[in-house]
């Protein structure tokens, strides 16, 4: 029975993972993304630089909610905050995109300190429902602060440029989106793997026996916030330069409810799940979308009046069916394969 | 009355907690179920009482009869109906609930005439859980949460009682308490008793049949005084060396392990 | 030998309850100090206030000469006192390395931005901290458990991932709360022997809450005794034994020790 | 030649809200624009090429608006844009408009946003809020509203109610109203209770009313419970039957200001038309927004037909730019699009609905405000 | 006459719709541990049923009610057949997904079944103005706000003096140990979705007299999440206070303040109400003991 590799130095006991193959596989998949633009057509890379963006929420969101258990129903109001600040640094103050991405981060890891506040006392849904009326509020303070955020007339997002290229569009966007999505990703497993990430968990599956282990929740928990914060900032920062308008109807709760979805499909607290749910969930309407135009008509009055809501339940069809198989989520049906091989031809 | 037959578990469709077990429980019997961590004694349990599925588990072979009906795939409620009852490991109480409304659902499958009755009796056995009735019980210590569990489950009105580690966290007194209630019930009323425990000294005192358990095999069984007297059971299960006890100050090793397999 | 804890006057009420009442007792530096009595007689509550999980209602509890009646409860760790639960506190969901790995907490320091990019030093102290679970994990004997997700483990060998966990602090005063409980005599005896090697070895303080009156009479270098929260009696285990108020409370007349 | 154009077939894209609670616009905005191509197909089509219309939903979300366009354009390579959803939507559209020099009607949201700054080839078909409500109240006031009357004001909290205000202002300084309130809900508000207790207050007698379907009709209704005596002046979406329905029990005749005829010879004739081209089902969801995308599709297909054999989107927008008395058989005034705003239709005409007879009677014609 | 009075009067029925709505939260809450994110969804296909009914068959309230509220009852329990109970055993974060899923199956469904156009939907009850005092109500309105009082009496004698009650409780609190009592957790679970199911009736078809029947009547169930929470989530008459001191506080926010704050008021008031008790007015506090 193969149980593991054997490990002859410790780098390898930290190593993100010690098996050649999950690397032969990792360095296949970053040559195809690399050349992805020669690949596909520009649909196909808006399609992805939105999924991009999606991974970076849902991986964000995991941090906070997959390992920390501070469930949050208030990403889009973080998102929104993201977007705004990059778009009004960026078309407001022509600053550079390279400082207005960054600030896009940072600015949603300061609200995120106050929104983080009432995590200190609040558990499960009652802190649940409290992000969501901050997201409600953020959105209201938005639509308000007409001087600031031009209110509801929104904000065309435009001039960002990086090394000469305009990062709005194409494969520029594409390259820009890919650094981020992976530098993500890197730092997610990262910290999940030192006492950060492993602080964040066991504050999540017992608080009071993480404090006895020298952990201090208030901090930890606001960190959780901070960081899952700045990087869901980032994530709305993105979808500003890609969409290229902001305005506070593009941020609806639709967007916190898809952005948890997408970490429980994908397998709570696992970044690989995150980034499998982000992935799932952004390309599914596509491939039903595809799918219906198969199987119908568009000229018939069924199509015109039907198919487009039958793609929606048909969406939520798939979300029921594959949790009713798959509760684990994703991520759980990769741990089973593997299980499958290490233990062939045994049974168990 | 009840019968395993080379029972198979898997958790998780990968992990086989239990690899082969046969024993039997005579009708007004008590059997000890003895083993070290990790066994397999719990998931025996578990599997008798149908709730395997809770923690993605399964039996993937052998059968469970009880009176001359297999249990495999009965569904839990039938199972208590017959008056199988379970003392689950670790509590297991509804937390949430007060000390009598946990005894309450104890009897949820009897009559409310029943139920009085059973909570004077409870109340009777464990004057201390009489005393915390209005608590809220996941505020109860340790002990006395062992206590309500074992209450609600006489509150069931068993006929074979599945005892997971009754004596863990209990004091000496109770822990007597609670085995003389058993063997009075046991006496009196015919209870069969299915035990598992970790207190070896006491459950082979209460039982007329054992069994030793590694590993998700029977490796040893037999009745009670038997097994008592037996080398290994001795020095493993009740700290005698050499028939005679000796002072754990004095155990020089701890690295000497022995294991009937592997 | 110093004296390293010391609570005076501890109280703790929980509404009508008086859970902990006027409880004074020290502990000597590399002692193994036991603490029995009845259930509900106020042992774990007592632990939770030295480990501030809860906050006395009066009293004070002195610690290698400090106050830490009102320290937060993370903060213990960090001055050496660490403990396990009686009703099992592990990370369900993680595996047995990393339970051990968040014992070693309070040693480990890198900030977040080194922690994301695993360089210089998160990288380093995060290869020393798994060295140091691995010898925690020989010691404990649960090499073929060590990528376990411990939610899945016997109650049994959850015990020793918590004991572990506790250890990996390093700590000076080790608290255990019916560390034994669920375990069978060979266990116990394991468990003995290791608890007299922490204090032997380390000149660990061991102070345990135990209704195993095997061990405790064998290993234990003093007892105090509880009931109804109040100190009953405390000496000796030979001592304690001896007291009829011990024996009316606790052992029972049939106990032999 | 363009993206979009072969030698026997134009692609005409169309996003719009074909999902969710706003998709009864989306649906009737679609068949104008299949009414208006299938009448030119059927006539031979633009300079022998048949248009096909392909339709996309975006749910009334703007992110996915940009993504449905993004689709049209990428994938199915339209020629042009007829069908552009609500504001912040046709917005979110717009820099991908731009970018593909698109030649775009816009007839669903004429908001100014849309054409302020102008883009080159958008060009807007309809009337602002601010007209509408502008020509309500002017009409309110000039022959119905007794001289003391008192004005009040509810509208959302954006772009449109915004829009609404502008046009409200503008009465109320023109004609010296007297306006003691102007209240602000939110979007998705139902209840109104509190805003129409504050109308009461303040002795409203004539309401500028910004809530939309059943908003407006839950305005209404509890205006009628506290016995307020109201001349009502509605956003146009409150000129489609379904909202008639709805705004009915409360027994007031409102009024609706809109850039396209809501009864009249011209809206029976269309009905015929229509019912050579699209099912039952289809009929049912014909509406003003209709009539909107009705025109704006007419309009594109005129532009395309004088460009000739020889299309291209340049050519389009160019022939747009210089349509002019582009009849619309009564739909609406005709359009005109040689302004350097590039936006047409912007007179309104008032109408009352008259309950009894569930109609909505023209109080004047189309009239520049 | 008082414009205090009539914000308070309104805010009422505002509170009582909230309060009903988020029973059925609660009770769902209860007995799975599980918010249903479909609630509001099960609210408004409830009202679609029961204005299909009513137009059907020409029903005024009452037989309309006990049509379709038990109709909406069978309704509830195909659901939890077909969505929930095969989810049984499993973590509680995928069975809320599942609620997620419902949601988006049922908003789609109703449109397709029933259009997208909003409809005037009475309920059979009749629009004379009926005056208390000097403060004028429509009879639905009135309805709404006994609806609540029977509907929590009703749910309180059942949670008091029923087994079900207390098995609720700790199916919630110990699934595993529930079903070692005897308890069928299946049957519990389906139990709370039925009453949960018939209270949504009630709610959606009176929201829909009052308000209109449009599908986006679902949005009422996330508006009625800050009553659950303001009350505690596992408590039904914590929701139904939660809902009336929502509808107060909206009420008479939007009617002093204004500038939108009707909707963002209720977040305000739940953020500092759990800031002081952080499981709600009534629920109950998680049991947190080592
Ligand atoms: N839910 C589960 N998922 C996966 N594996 C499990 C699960 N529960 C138990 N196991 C495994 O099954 C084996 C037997 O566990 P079980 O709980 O039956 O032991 P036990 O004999 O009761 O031990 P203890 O005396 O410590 O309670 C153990 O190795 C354990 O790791
Ligand atoms: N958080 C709490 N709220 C209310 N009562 C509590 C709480 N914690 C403990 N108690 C009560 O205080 C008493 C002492 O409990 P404690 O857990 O300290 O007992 P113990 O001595 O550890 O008993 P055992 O040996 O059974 O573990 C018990 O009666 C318990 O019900
Ligand atoms: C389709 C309509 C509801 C459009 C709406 N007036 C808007 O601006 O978004
Ligand atoms: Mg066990
Ligand atoms: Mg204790």
């Amino acid at each position: 029975m193969r149980t593991g590799h054997l490990k002859t130095s410790p780098g390898q006991l930290v190593a993100l993972s010690d098996s050649p193959a999950v690397w032969a596989w990792v360095g296949a998949l970053a040559v195809g993304l690399i050349l992805l633009p020669y690949l596909v057509g520009n649909y196909m890379l808006t399609l992805v630089v939105s999924a991009m963006a999606a991974v970076i929420g849902a991986v964000a969101l995991n941090m906070l909610t997959g390992q920390t258990g501070l469930i949050s129903l208030g990403q889009s109001g973080f998102l929104a905050v993201g977007a705004y600040a990059n778009a009004i640094l960026l078309s407001d103050y022509g600053l550079p995109v390279w400082l207005t991405l960054p600030a896009a981060g940072l600015t949603a890891t300061g609200i995120s300190l106050i929104v983080g506040v009432p995590s200190l006392r609040l558990k499960g849904l009652y802190l649940a429902i409290t992000t969501l009326a901050f997201s409600f509020i953020i959105s209201h303070i938005i639509l308000y602060s007409e001087g600031l955020t031009h209110g509801p007339n929104g904000i065309f997002v435009k001039g960002a440029r990086l090394f000469g290229y305009d990062v709005q569009r194409g494969w520029p966007l594409y390259y820009l989106a890919l650094a981020l999505t992976a530098g993500t990703i890197l730092a997610a497993l990262n910290l999940t793997r030192t006492r950060i990430g492993r602080a964040w968990i066991a504050i999540r599956d017992h608080d009071i026996a993480a404090r006895a282990m020298g952990i201090d929740l208030v901090r930890y928990k606001l960190l959780a916030f901070a960081v899952s914060s700045f990087f869901v900032g980032i994530a709305g920062a993105l979808m500003s330069l890609q969409l290229r308008f902001v305005n506070v109807d593009v941020f609806g709760l639709i967007l916190s409810i898809e952005a948890l979805a997408m970490i429980i499909l994908g397998g709570m607290g696992s970044v690989a799940g995150a980034v499998l749910g982000a992935i799932f969930l952004s390309f599914l309407p596509e491939v039903l979308r595809i799918g219906f135009s198969l199987v119908t008509d568009p000229n018939s009055t069924f199509y015109t009046n039907y198919v487009y809501e039958i793609r929606g339940i048909a969406y939520g069809l798939v979300i029921v069916v594959f949790l009713r198989f798959k509760p684990d989520g994703l991520v759980g049906m990769w741990r089973d394969a593997k299980k499958y091989w290490s233990n062939w031809p045994l049974a168990y | 009355m009840l019968t395993l037959t080379n029972l198979q578990v898997l958790y998780d469709r990968s992990i086989q907690a239990v690899r082969d077990v046969s024993l039997t429980v005579p009708k007004g019997k008590v059997v000890a179920l003895l083993g070290s961590n990790g066994a397999g004694k719990s998931t025996i349990l578990k599997a008798i009482s149908g709730v395997l599925g809770q923690e993605d588990g399964e039996v993937i072979g052998g059968d469970i009869r009880f009176e001359g009906d297999s249990l495999v795939h009965a569904a839990p409620r039938a199972i208590i109906e017959r008056g199988l009852l379970q003392v689950p490991e670790g509590r297991a109480l509804f937390a949430t609930l007060t000390v009598e409304e946990n005894l309450i659902m104890g009897g949820y499958t009897r009559s409310p005439a029943e139920t009085r009755e059973g909570l004077e009796r409870v109340y009777a056995m464990f004057p201390r859980v009489k005393e915390r009735r209005k608590q809220i019980s996941g505020y109860l210590s340790g002990g006395e949460q062992q206590m309500v569990a074992i209450g609600r489950a006489l509150m069931g009105r068993p006929r074979l009682l599945m005892l997971d580690e009754p004596s863990l966290g209990l004091a000496p007194q109770i822990v007597e308490t609670i085995f003389e209630t058993v063997l009075a019930l046991n006496r009196d009323t015919g209870l069969t008793v299915l035990l598992v425990e970790q207190n070896a000294q006491v459950a082979l005192k209460a039982a007329s049949y054992g069994y030793i358990i590694e590993n998700g095999r029977i490796v040893l069984d037999g009745p009670a005084d038997k097994l008592a007297a037996n080398d290994d059971v001795q020095e493993f299960y009740l700290g005698f060396a050499a028939g005679e006890r000796k002072s754990m100050r004095d155990v020089k090793h701890y690295k000497r392990r022995k294991r009937w397999l592997s | 030998m110093s004296r390293i804890l010391e609570l005076e006057g501890v109280s703790k009420r929980f509404g009508g309850l008086t859970a902990v009442n006027e409880v004074s007792l020290s502990v000597e530096e590399g002692q193994i100090y036991s603490l029995i009595g009845p259930n509900g007689a106020g042992k774990t509550t007592l632990f939770n206030l030295i480990s501030a999980v809860l906050a006395p209602t009066s009293g004070r509890i002195v610690f290698d000469g400090r106050d830490i009646t009102r320290m937060p409860t993370h903060a213990l760790a960090r001055l050496g006192i660490a403990r396990t639960f009686q009703n099992l506190a592990v990370f369900k969901h993680e595996t047995v390395v990393n339970n051990l790995l968040v014992g070693l907490h309070t040693h480990l320091g890198a900030d977040p931005i080194s922690a994301a990019f695993f360089w210089g030093r998160a990288r380093r102290e995060e290869l020393k901290a798994r060295e140091r679970v691995e010898e925690i994990i020989d010691f404990l004997e649960i090499e073929d458990l060590r990528d376990h997700v411990v939610g899945t483990l016997s109650y049994g060998q959850q015990k020793r991932v918590e004991l572990g966990r506790a250890l990996a602090i390093g700590p000076r005063l080790l608290l255990l709360d019916e560390m034994v409980s669920g375990m069978n005599q060979e266990e116990r005896e394991d468990i003995a022997r290791f608890i007299l090697d922490l204090k032997e070895e380390l000149g660990m303080t061991v102070f345990m809450v135990e209704h195993d009156m095997g061990i405790v009479m064998d290993i234990s270098d003093h007892v105090c005794v509880v009931n109804h929260g109040r100190k009953i009696a405390d000496g000796t285990p030979a001592e304690v034994a001896a007291d009829p108020a011990v024996i009316e409370a606790y052992l029972g007349t049939k106990q032999a020790a | 030649a363009d993206p979009g154009v072969t030698d026997t077939t134009i692609k005409i894209g169309d996003v719009n809200i074909m999902t969710g609670p706003a998709a009864f616009v989306g649906r009737g905005f679609s068949v104008g624009s299949k009414v208006a191509a299938e009448e030119v197909n059927a006539a031979g089509g633009v300079n022998g090429r048949k248009i096909v219309v392909i339709t996309e939903d975006d749910g009334y979300v703007p992110a996915r608006s940009f993504q449905a366009l993004t689709k049209l354009l990428e994938v199915d390579q339209i020629f042009a844009l007829n069908g552009t959803s609500g504001t912040a939507n046709v917005l979110a559209m717009m820099p991908l408009i731009t970018e593909h020099k698109l030649p775009t009607v816009v007839s669903q949201a004429p908001a100014p946003v849309v054409y302020t700054p102008v883009r080159p080839t958008v060009f807007t078909f309809g009337a602002t809020y601010e007209n509408a409500f502008y020509a309500q109240l002017k009409y309110i006031h000039e022959k119905m509203a007794k001289p003391d009357a008192v004005y009040g004001l509810v509208r959302q909290d954006d772009d449109f109610g915004k829009d609404i205000e502008a046009g409200f202002d503008r009465a109320v300084k023109d004609f010296n109203l007297k306006a003691p309130v102007r209240i602000r809900f939110k979007k998705g508000t139902t209840n109104f209770s509190a805003e129409v207790a504050q109308m009461k207050q303040a002795g409203v007698t004539v309401l500028a009313n910004g809530g939309i379907f059943a908003g407006a009709a839950n305005i209404l209704s509890e205006a009628r419970k506290l016995d307020m005596p109201l001349i009502p002046a509605e956003v146009w979406s409150e000129g489609i039957p379904a909202s008639a329905a709805l705004l009915a029990p409360a027994g007031y005749d409102y009024l609706v200001g809109d850039y396209v005829s809501l009864n009249g010879p011209a809206n029976e004739k269309f009905r015929e038309l229509a019912k050579k081209y699209v099912s039952e089902d289809e009929l049912k969801n014909i509406s003003r927004y209709t009539y909107a995308s009705y025109i704006g599709m007419k309009a594109l297909i005129e532009a395309m037909r004088q460009c000739g054999k020889d299309l291209t989107r340049a050519c389009t927008v160019e022939k747009l730019r210089g349509l002019k008395g582009l009849d619309t058989g009564g739909l609406s005034a005709p359009v005109d699009f040689t302004n350097d705003k590039q936006l047409s239709g912007t007179a309104v005409g008032v109408y009352q609905y008259d309950i009894k007879s569930a109609t909505f009677k023209p109080l004047t014609g189309f009239v520049q405000y | 006459m008082d414009f205090l009075v009539l914000l308070i009067a309104t805010g009422l029925v505002a509170g009582a719709t909230y309060g009903l709505i988020a029973i059925g939260f609660a009770l769902i809450y209860k007995a799975t541990g599980v918010v249903n994110f479909a609630q509001g969804e099960l609210v408004m296909l409830t009202a679609y049923i029961g204005y299909s009914l009513a137009g059907a068959f020409g029903l005024t309230f009452i037989p309309l009610l006990l049509v379709a509220v038990p109709i909406s009852m069978a309704v509830g329990l195909v659901l939890e057949r077909i969505f929930i109970r095969p989810m049984l055993g499993e973590p509680p974060f995928a069975i809320v997904m599942v609620t997620v899923g419902l949601a988006v199956i049922l908003r789609g469904l109703i449109i397709v079944v029933w259009g997208s156009q909003p409809a005037n939907f009475d309920a059979g009850i009749p629009t004379t103005v009926i005056r208390l005092g000097n403060v004028p109500f429509y009879p639905a309105q009135l309805i709404m706000i006994a609806a609540l009082g029977l509907v929590v009496l009703a749910m309180w004698a059942f949670m008091r003096f029923s087994r079900y009650g207390i098995a609720m409780r700790a199916v919630a609190a110990n699934e595993t140990a529930a079903l070692l009592t005897g308890v069928s957790v299946s049957r519990i679970h389906a139990l709370a979705w039925v009453l949960s199911s018939g209270i949504a009736a009630i709610a959606g078809m009176l929201f829909a007299a009052n308000f209109k029947l449009a599908p986006d009547l679902w949005f009422q169930g996330l508006k009625s999440f800050p009553a659950v929470i303001l009350g505690g989530m596992d408590s039904i008459v914590g929701a139904a206070v939660g809902g009336i001191a929502i509808g107060l506080i909206e009420s008479l926010s939007q009617g002093y303040i204004g500038e939108g704050m009707r909707e963002i008021a209720g977040f305000i008031v739940i953020i500092l109400v759990l800031m002081v008790r952080p499981y709600g007015l009534f629920g109950s506090r998680d049991i947190e003991r080592v």
